[in-house]
């Protein structure tokens, strides 16, 4: 199984990035869907729905970005082993 | 899955506590287990009964407590986190002579090893960070 | 005489309650006439973002608060430049209008006031 | 000088608390004046009496404590910041229904008022970050 | 079956409680003979700096504790080759013994867990 | 008078470095000395000794970097105007 890795801090993106493998999953929460909207990261992002609504970054999002609903959090936890957080 | 949950964030100044109720929530509904949530660093000061919430923010309290009376979610703060961050039940109100407790009933006090013996118990670890 | 105190506002909006605490300190000093100006700075440019809606997550949202700064006579509103570049925000797109300034410029600006708060 | 100083970290999880209490200690040394030492955002956990100090940590809560009553210094910590966090003095305590106070009584608690005032009276304004 | 428990650890040993508080968790970890190990990265390299004394401004020598991993069997200690070089820390100069990883390295180490913890 | 910055944390010196004049000074505390061990700044900076200290730091210090007291934290507020917390 692949590793999910949480970021919910834009400044944690780069070390998360620098320690994740191609077939690893990040999925942007809280803050941390800022980077959402700011980095240029050249590998697919999940980002949480709410917290980039609530921050009204809906419109400001990279291609690569895709949302996730807190159902796809779950889904995403099923999936992957082990879920480690950056912040 | 059997899922063990830590908070590590306080409950007004991060969103930690208010993301993984909405994590629960939606776990529960897929039909998972949660083995217990345990409050970590500055995650004990989620179990504050005394914490006034503004009115125009939601109550993360209230859905831990609901979570707990709904769903029968163990609340477990850990010890040494909560007495330096002022979170005393009545034991340890008066272990340390204390004027008050703080604790909310629909949490519980418990040594560092219960957040190991939830990741022993679990399929799942997940932490919402500070 | 009134003093000139400025807020350095530098952190996120809904990352914490400071972004929100601090704008509150600032209505307050704007309603003792003070002459108080704002500053957002690095991650402090996103609380200018529009379109923001705190209910989502249970919270104030901070950009409506901004709105409120004019009524306390709190015009002097500034952005940095670098900031606001990084983050591909444009000037003509922000909750409330603000006066873009270079690090420089904010140097001067800092040097000018009596006292400087931040979040 | 007279001066202002404000608080932004909480005493456990920060160094804000002590480091503000040593620079007020080197200031009186020098001879000035503290206005008042305003306690905002996380800061006002400073004044949380049911704190308990681990035995290898300085108390941060003795030093505040003692800086009052030796030198008078005004400990005052915002309303505000305080009710969101579980500081009650016994007039919010009733106000809010809650089962216990939990400020320190050589604190008090303030408008936010009181911070723009001291500013205003001071010579200088320090702040002591989160 | 011990389960493979490790505790990432990134932040300074001083600026919060952060860090005292996820070691004292590790060895708890320890003491329930769980297959633990410890990776340093980022800030949590400072941790490593020898030196250290915390009574200097009342709070717990974070360095001493690191001392305590090995008697609670916690002997596969990790740093980050990237973070050490980048604080000019050598990996000969630390108060423990460490294991230098790559970040690739780092990589598989994280995915052979069933846990992460960090501070 | 000149601006006296305080900063508390290492990643806050880089925006406290673009904001600040030649003539003012810079006092780094709290975690803002590990800054002093690791970036190399060609301007002078101040560093207070405690927090060095403590944190193991004393013979790992850039030589731009000055050790200073409380006491002379003290001093340094009364010869600037106003003073600013970078964290």
């Amino acid at each position: 199984m692949s590793t999910l890795h949480l970021v919910n801090r834009p400044s944690a993106l780069a070390s998360c990035l620098e320690t994740a493998r191609d077939e690893d999953t990040i999925l942007l929460l809280e803050d941390g869907v800022y980077a959402a909207a700011a980095s240029d990261v050249d590998r697919p992002l999940h980002a949480i729905d709410v917290d980039v609504m609530a921050r009204g970054l809906s419109r400001r999002l990279r291609e690569n970005v895709t949302l996730a609903s807190y159902e796809d959090f779950v889904r995403l936890v099923e999936d992957h082993q082990p879920v480690v957080s950056w912040r | 899955m059997k899922l063990a949950i830590a908070v590590h964030g306080p409950p007004w100044n991060s969103e930690s506590s208010a993301s993984a109720c909405r994590f629960i929530h939606a776990a529960l509904d897929a039909g998972h287990d949660i083995v217990r949530v345990f409050f970590y660093h500055d995650g004990a000061r989620a179990g504050d009964a005394l914490a006034v919430t503004p009115q125009d923010e939601a109550s993360v309290l209230d859905r831990w407590v609901r979570l707990h009376e709904e769903h029968g979610i163990e609340l477990a703060v850990c010890i040494a986190a909560a007495l330096k961050r002022g979170i005393l039940n009545e034991e340890e109100r008066e272990r340390y002579g204390k004027a008050a407790a703080s604790l909310h009933p629909a949490f519980q006090i418990v040594g560092l090893g219960q957040l190991t013996d939830a990741m022993i118990e679990a399929d799942r670890t997940i932490t919402f960070a500070a | 005489m009134a003093k000139r105190i400025l807020y350095l506002l530098r952190q996120t909006p809904y990352g914490s309650s400071h972004a929100a605490e601090a704008l509150e300190s600032a209505l307050v000093s704007g309603v003792f006439d003070q002459t108080v100006c704002v500053l957002f700075k690095d991650d402090g440019v996103w609380q200018l973002v529009p379109d923001q809606d705190g209910a989502l997550i249970g919270t104030r949202t901070v950009g409506k608060m901004l709105k409120a700064l004019p009524e306390y006579e709190i015009t002097r509103l500034f952005a940095c430049e670098r900031s606001l570049a990084e983050r591909n925000l444009s000037p003509a797109d922000l909750v409330v209008a603000v006066k873009v300034l270079a690090p420089a410029e904010q140097a001067e600006l800092l040097a000018d006031q009596d006292a400087v708060l931040n979040d």
